[in-house]
């Protein structure tokens, strides 16, 4: 008995530390979905969704830790459902790329608006859902390919790099080292001597790097997907007197990231900007909620910054040592660009705007006036096809975008039949 | 019995047979202990040939370096894996003191330059931590493995609560100095681990506590017979365990100078499979310092060689597993009628 | 001649929940003198002796010791005031040398700085190991690489090196049957050993279920039954059967065997082994055990009875030779393929291969043969426990119900548990290896007049007795061997049992 | 009267183990009454369903004496294979992960059993193993999850639909949780699992077949644990090759909440079922309180002592708990 009385005082604890609000009239429960808190780019996101709760009287912010679990975001935006119903706004950083797919039909069901970061599940597009008002990413790919190029552009287009690859199985490992890979494709005289996985890990990157400064003695740069991991390729290299001399690069923007490029050891990061990314969509969710506000193109790209010493210390002073302040209540101001669908964009990354308006039009036209669309189809690919065996440039890239439009166009078809 | 003049097994008395039969046990209960080292030295010649990066001054200078804090933290787990217990809480306490002293040292959040107390003081709060542990495990009979996992789940939410969610980067000049100091071409950190290795040795082999230590993992209930206060023992041990612990978060932390949780992730389940690797048994009792060494050295190698050659990220980690399980099959004992847990 | 008293109870009671367990016992010890207690199984000796070591607390009570108050709470503790014990169970570490564990725990005498010098420690044991005759052993020696007697005799160094240490030969030394793995000339050298304490001023207090033992050692006996002491002689004064009967209430005599209904075995023969052999251990073993018949297999420690009985349940793999099982050869490699063939055995070592210790009696019982109790792979508990509670009845084990955890029984209930299993199992040829050690005497004749039972219904036993009496009293036939081979074969009617003389004389 | 306090005492005790999940709920429930609304009882339902098998798998081994690590890479990796197969191959895919499951228990084991290789080492070695796979097919380069197209959804959908009000995945959780209770109470196998665990010469020298014993264990566990990963698959609608990474130890932690020993022998699917209750509640519960998540570990670490301090059956002061 006496230790069910020590549970129940441990229990009871719990009640000091809880901080339950229970629901009232107009206010909204924001419920920020990260990760978790004992990394700092996440913490910043965290704390960007509460500047904004902070900046509005009836909204009140929960910060919801996932450990990059997908069970547990659905089981914790869940429980915040249980509490608030559809006063519940959310902001997520998902726990993977597939699981935005449900965090939508959850917030679908209770009615509650969602602004999703980062990831995006195939297929899923903010216009077929209610609840799902907009989707905010700076882009990992981008990220990736970005402090790549900068690293071989400091090589002058020429050498041998190593790559430390982030956790295996999470989206933003596989998305920043595709980066990687695409702006290694467009430097022929560059060589990637060895990848190795060290799990956001410093020590591991340590380690990793130790060994091949013993294995090579011509390595001219280190591309890192952390900054995290890019640390510990520098702490190797400053036993080896190596540091400065190897280019390292980071991501995400941590403040001994920023430190690392102003002594000089970093070469680049890129500067994520969570405060601007959870606390606009956090925004973005709210005026959905409170005033069904919603933007017109949903997808947007936010800016995302490469940080190197040009321009460190201004992004210290506003990340680091400060926070920065925003205004919230302008929608337009955390938009780099904005697309009204993923397809879309896809196919605007392929085609060129101006091209992809005009095409879309045609396949819309072709759709909805059933003319013999196949036939068109069938010659181009016809032509494709030669053009492939001939070994033409551009002719896989085109079977592509045919392939893509012939998607569009049966899905405007059943649509129709529907 | 001359194994060169072997008679005929039917011709031989009961007698001549017992004679030979134990001379053949004891012949391969040598082979069983000495098959780690003879492992180790194989696989060092063979990578040797394999790669001839492997063999070069600088590699081993590297895999000695890296070799420090899988070795503290391996030393104290001896002790506990002798008891037959198992202590999960090493990763955490690992992460809170890298992080605290990083905190009270010269460092890149806060104004603290607390010199020789900001090491001191998070060191005695680690060895507490194994305190703690051992003190819960005793006294409230929870099995070591729960115990431990809670204990570091406590201790690892503790630590992201000191530092808030940023980690501190140490400014601290001589933590600079210390990770770029070699004697005979070896690390500080490395030197480090190897002076605490001898204590333990010494502790080990030479003292009542560390026959305290077989004793009760041989046979708990013999010890107590002997007048052996085993909850004594057993939470000194996991003090123990806990201090080691806090100086591989330190040594750690000399290395990478980033005071985070992640300084202790994935070090503890490795260092178990060194050790049993090297001989010493998870029910107790068996094992001993030299094991430890071995198996140490057995796995640092495999990992430096697999990175060298350039394995396959994707396929790494399940060669390492498969070789493990091998390694294992090769060098553990068993008998007829020993019982595999 | 009045001797110096050294140690008294007063009143000395131990209650386990509503257990009591012993009672009002008052018990006086004097210097230089050999002490006795005996008493069935749960009498209470074993209780008493370990209150005075300080392994248990005493519920009621109070000791002295030299005249003061005694109170120990640990063993520790009461070595600090001379009295030492040396356990039923071995309690030696096995990976630890004789020198480090005869000083275990007391590291400090061979230290400096907190460091042992194990040269020293080795040299102090040589010592105290020469004092007892035992140069055999070497002190660096590892326990796990010595036979089970040695590792006793290292035990009884142990203890005695302890107390001579620290009382000054006013010491009290608890010996609980420490015989019971000794061969003769170790015994002798044990006996003597003891005397010598003795006359040197120190106690002993000496407990075995081998009475003859105790008529040779003792000076005096205390009796136990259920918790009380009922009866103190001196040694002089007493012989076997006296104290039989004042443990026991009941008379013993030529019946105690019931060999009034040993069967006489029929010409089916259920198991034969032909040219059986383990290497190191025993060879050319060939025997035939017939439909209702007690065979009995005889000879010292070590002559390699014990391998063969392994061999033949499946504990152990054979080298050579062939086992027949009505006249069918079989292999088995495991004691559950041993089962499936028929062949099931009671374990010498009941706390370690026999109870399964924190499981209830229902379960030990069944655990050979679940399937008894099951329709359709299903087992029906309440079945199992109605089968259970007929065991109980029929054997009359004594418990609180079948649902009682076996470990809560005492040795000869316990037993009773374990017959029940292999009688539940339906296996016709049955290995009884030792199946009354440590078993009190009144559990021993229950066992006895069973074992008749089973013959009379067909079984077929293969024995191993504790004792040659017991061996000779049960088995229809007996097998004798010596040094891994069988030197001997008798027959044992029932009224026409060999002289015990001609058997000891083929196994020496 | 007095026989009749006694066995309601015994009871008392025997049964303290539900008292633990009781507080818990009680607790959470006051700090906030929507705690046992039914939207939050059907997600905690939901969220329990897979996490129920596994645990029950792997408690079967526990009662055997032994550990099983990688159950939770198991289920990484047939939640990866279900996830990105049963689009197009459909629910058959279940059949076979199963079939997938008896093979991993088989290997472990049969390591553990026949090579006599303790269960620590080859669980641990496993679990790097199956991990691997899970990220190998999930794409070159260690590539992320990948969920079920929408229009294939259809396959899975049945899974989450609500019967008597709560998701089909639990009514399922429900009946392998009823099949647990009836192999560890009903059959020889389960029957014996206990006995080696409890004392394993002793149960060997009794005749039970101690190899095929442990073998089954390792089974029960690895299709548990396989049952588990289909379940997380069919939930999330996506393949997830990190879903794992932390399910092993929780399922671990709800087993000992429970109450069940490490040291073998002794447990039941009830306590599986009340550790697993817990668990769940805990970690709904603090969301629901809006516990700050930095103090979520120190919370669920201390929660994790107490209760798993109550429920622990202490056999005496000779049992030696390790």
């Amino acid at each position: 008995m006496k230790k069910a009385l020590l549970l129940f005082v441990v229990l009871a604890m719990l009640a000091l530390v809880s901080t339950a609000v229970f629901a009232q009239d107009e206010v909204w429960h924001l419920g920020i979905l990260v990760h978790s808190l004992d990394n700092e780019f996440w913490a910043q996101e965290a704390k960007g969704g509460e500047l904004f709760a902070d900046s509005k009287d009836d909204v009140v912010a929960q910060v919801l830790a996932t450990d990059g679990d997908d069970n547990k975001e659905m089981q914790a935006m869940r429980d915040f459902i249980a509490q608030y119903g559809d006063h519940a706004i959310f902001v997520t950083d998902p726990a993977s790329k597939a699981n935005t797919a449900n965090v939508v039909e959850i917030a679908e069901e209770a009615g509650a608006k969602v602004a999703i970061l980062w990831h995006h599940a195939d297929e899923l597009e903010p216009a077929d859902w209610d609840s799902f008002v907009v989707h905010m990413s700076p882009d990992d790919f981008v990220a990736g390919y970005n402090t790549a190029k900068h690293l071989f552009e400091k090589m002058d287009g020429k050498g041998k790099v190593v790559a430390l690859y982030g956790q295996q199985g999470e989206d933003s490992a596989a998305n920043r080292y595709a980066g990687f890979l695409a702006a290694l494709a467009e430097y022929p005289e560059i060589e990637c001597l060895d990848m190795q996985v060290a799990s956001w890990s410093q020590d591991q990157a340590m380690t990793f790097t130790q060994t091949w400064l013993s294995k090579y003695d011509n390595i001219d740069a280190i591309w890192a997907a952390n900054d995290t991991m890019g640390l510990g390729a520098i702490e190797a290299l400053k036993l080896e007197g190596k540091n400065g001399q190897i280019l390292v690069c980071g991501c995400d923007g941590i403040a001994a990231a920023y430190e690392a490029i102003e002594a000089g050891d970093m070469a680049c990061t890129v500067a994520n900007n969570g405060y601007l990314l959870m606390g606009y969509g956090a925004s973005y969710a709210y005026q959905a909620a409170k005033n069904g506000v919603v933007p017109e193109n949903p997808v947007i790209k936010t800016q995302a910054v490469l940080v190197t010493s040009d321009n460190v210390a201004e992004y210290k002073a506003m990340f680091i040592d400060g926070t920065p302040e925003y205004d919230y209540d302008d929608l337009n101001f955390c938009v780099l660009s904005a697309h009204p669908s993923f397809a879309e964009l896809e196919l605007e990354e392929k085609l060129g705007t101006a091209a992809a308006v005009a095409v879309t039009g045609a396949v819309v036209e072709a759709a909805e006036e059933e003319v013999a669309w196949n036939e068109i189809v069938d010659k181009i690919n016809a032509e494709i096809e030669k053009g492939i065996e001939n070994g033409e440039e551009g002719a896989a890239e085109a079977k592509e975008i045919v392939d893509f439009l012939q998607g569009l166009y049966n899905e405007i078809v059943s649509g129709e039949a529907k | 019995m001359n194994l060169l003049s072997k008679k005929d097994v039917k011709s031989m008395t009961i007698a001549e047979q017992f004679v030979s039969k134990v001379e053949q046990e004891a012949l391969s209960n040598k082979i069983r202990v000495y098959a780690p080292m003879i492992l180790l030295v194989i696989m060092t010649i063979v990578f040797s040939i394999y790669d001839s990066h492997f063999f070069s001054l600088k590699n081993l200078v590297n895999v000695l370096g890296q070799m420090a804090v899988p070795l503290i933290l391996a030393t104290g787990l001896t002790f506990v894996l002798l008891l037959g217990r198992i202590d999960l809480s090493v990763e955490g306490v690992m992460g809170l003191v890298g992080s605290a002293i990083s905190l009270l040292l010269l460092n890149s959040r806060n104004s603290n330059d607390w010199g020789v107390w900001g090491v001191i003081l998070p060191l005695v709060l680690g060895t507490l931590c194994g305190f703690i542990t051992g003190f819960l495990h005793v006294k409230l009979k929870i099995a070591s493995f729960i115990i431990t996992y809670a204990i570091s789940t406590i201790v690892s939410g503790v630590a992201v609560l000191l530092y808030n969610s940023q980690p501190a980067t140490v400014k601290a000049q001589w933590v600079i100095d210390a990770s770029q100091t070699y004697f005979l071409k070896i690390p500080l950190i490395t030197w480090i681990a190897i002076i605490f290795y001898i204590i333990c040795a010494i502790i080990l082999n030479y003292t009542a506590f560390g026959r305290a230590v077989y004793a009760i993992g041989d046979n708990e209930a013999a010890a107590v017979a002997s007048g052996i206060n085993v909850q004594k023992v057993v939470i000194e041990v996991f003090v123990l365990s806990g201090f080691a612990a806090s100086l591989a978060g330190l040594v750690a932390l000399i290395r990478l100078k980033l005071g985070q949780v992640s300084l202790g992730e994935n070090q503890m389940f490795p260092c178990i499979t060194a050790l049993v690797v090297g001989g010493t048994s998870l029910s107790g009792g068996k094992g001993g310092m030299l094991q430890t060494m071995v198996g140490i050295l057995i796995y640092m190698e495999l990992l430096n060689f697999l990175t060298i050659i350039g394995v396959s990220a994707d396929y790494k980690n399940a060669i390492q597993g498969v070789i493990i399980i091998i390694a294992v099959a090769l060098t553990i004992t068993r008998g007829r009628k020993v019982i595999a847990k | 001649m009045e001797k110096e008293l050294l140690f008294k109870t007063n009143n000395i009671g131990k209650i386990y929940g509503s257990n009591t367990v012993l009672q009002g016992i008052n018990v006086e010890f004097h210097r230089g003198e050999i002490v006795g207690l005996i008493g069935e199984n749960g009498a209470g000796k074993s209780t008493l002796m370990k209150i005075i070591a300080g392994v248990t607390d005493a519920s009621m009570g109070t000791m002295e010791m030299n005249g003061k108050p005694f109170k120990a709470s640990s063993m520790m503790d009461a070595n600090k005031y001379g009295i030492g014990m040396v356990f039923q169970e071995q309690s030696l570490i096995s990976n630890l040398s004789a020198a480090q564990n005869i000083y275990l725990g007391r590291e400090k005498d061979f230290s400096t700085f907190g460091l042992v010098n194990w040269a020293k420690m080795n040299a102090a044991a040589r010592a105290a190991l020469d004092k007892l005759g035992l140069s055999n052993i070497s002190p660096a020696q590892k326990i796990s690489d010595m036979p089970f007697a040695m590792r006793q005799m290292v035990e009884i160094t142990k203890v005695l090196d302890i107390v001579s240490e620290t009382a000054n030969d006013r010491a009290l030394i608890l010996l609980d049957e420490p015989t019971t793995v000794l061969t003769d000339d170790e015994m002798k050298i044990l006996f003597e050993q003891v005397r010598l304490m003795k006359e040197k001023g120190n106690c002993i207090i000496f407990i075995s279920h081998r009475l003859q033992e105790v008529l040779d050692l003792t000076d005096r006996i205390y009796v136990f039954k259920d918790g009380h002491l009922t009866g103190e002689v001196e040694t002089k004064d007493a012989d076997e059967y006296k104290l039989y009967e004042m443990m026991v209430g009941r008379e013993t005599n030529g019946e105690y065997y019931v060999s009034q209904r040993q069967t006489v075995p029929t010409d089916d023969v259920v198991l034969e082994v032909e040219n059986l052999a383990m290497f190191g251990s025993f060879k050319d073993v060939s025997f035939k055990l017939h439909k209702g018949e007690v065979l009995g297999l005889y000879g010292v420690e070590g002559s390699g009875k014990e391998d063969v009985c392994a061999v033949i349940s499946g504990d152990e793999g054979k080298t050579a030779g062939t086992i027949r099982i009505n006249g069918k050869e079989v292999s088995f490699g495991s004691p559950s393929d041993a089962r499936k063939h028929g062949i099931l055995s009671v374990p010498r070592d009941r706390r370690d291969e026999g109870i399964i210790g924190i499981l209830p009696i229902s379960e030990n019982i069944s655990v050979s043969n679940y399937g008894k109790n099951a329709t359709a792979g299903l087992i029906s508990n309440k079945k199992q426990t109605e089968n259970a509670n007929g065991w109980i009845k029929e054997l009359g084990i004594k418990c609180e119900g079948p649902m009682q955890r076996i470990n809560a029984l005492s040795g000869g209930n316990a037993q009773k548990v374990i017959f029940a299993r292999v009688l539940d199992s339906e296996c016709p040829i049955l290995i009884l290896d030792h199946p009354t050690r440590g078993v009190d005497i009144g559990a021993k004749g229950d066992i006895y007049s069973l074992i008749r039972d089973i013959t009379e219904k067909g079984f077929s036993v293969l024995l191993m007795g504790d004792t040659l009496d017991e061996c000779l009293g049960l088995a229809s036939r007996i097998i004798v061997m010596k040094d891994g081979l069988v030197t001997a074969e008798f027959d044992c009617p029932a009224d026409n049992k060999p002289d015990q003389v001609e058997v000891v004389q083929k196994m020496l | 009267m007095e026989q009749k306090n006694k066995s309601f005492k015994t009871f008392f005790i025997q049964n303290i183990y539900i008292l633990s999940a009781v507080l818990v709920i009680v607790v959470f429930f006051l700090i906030n009454n929507s705690f046992l609304s039914l939207y939050s009882i059907q997600n905690m339902t939901t969220e329990l369903a897979p996490l129920l098998p596994m645990a029950c798998g792997i408690a079967f081994v526990l009662y055997a004496g032994s550990i099983d690590l990688s159950i939770g890479a198991v289920a990484s990796a047939v939640c990866v294979i279900t996830g990105l197969n049963v689009g197009e191959k459909g629910n058959i895919m279940i059949l076979y992960m199963l079939l997938f499951g008896v093979m991993i228990g088989l290997i472990n084991g049969l390591l553990v059993s026949k090579g006599k290789l303790p269960s620590f080492i080859v669980t641990l070695c496993a679990q790097s193993i199956y991990r691997a796979i899970a990220i190998i097919l999930s794409n070159p380069h260690g590539g992320g999850s990948k969920n079920i197209p929408l229009k294939q959804r259809v396959v899975v959908n049945w899974a989450t639909n609500k019967v008597l009000g709560l998701p089909i995945l639990f009514w399922i959780a429900v009946l392998i949780l009823i099949i647990c209770i009836v192999i560890e109470r009903k059959t020889a196998i389960g029957k014996s699992i206990f006995a080696i665990g409890a004392n394993e010469k002793a149960a060997r020298m009794a005749g039970v077949n101690v190899t095929l014993t442990k073998l089954c264990a390792f089974i029960l566990c690895s299709v548990g644990a396989a049952i588990g990963g289909i379940m997380y698959t069919y939930k999330l609608k996506s393949s997830v090759p990190t879903i794992g990474d932390n399910l092993y130890m929780m399922a671990i932690s709800s087993v000992a909440l429970g109450g069940t020993l490490f040291s073998g022998g002794k447990g039941s699917a009830l306590r599986t079922l009340v550790g697993v209750l817990t668990v769940t509640a805990i970690s709904s519960g603090m969301n629901m309180a809006g516990v700050n998540p930095l103090w979520k570990n120190v919370v669920y670490g201390i929660v994790l002592i107490a209760a798993v301090a109550i429920n622990s059956e202490k056999g005496g002061r000779d049992l030696i708990i390790k």
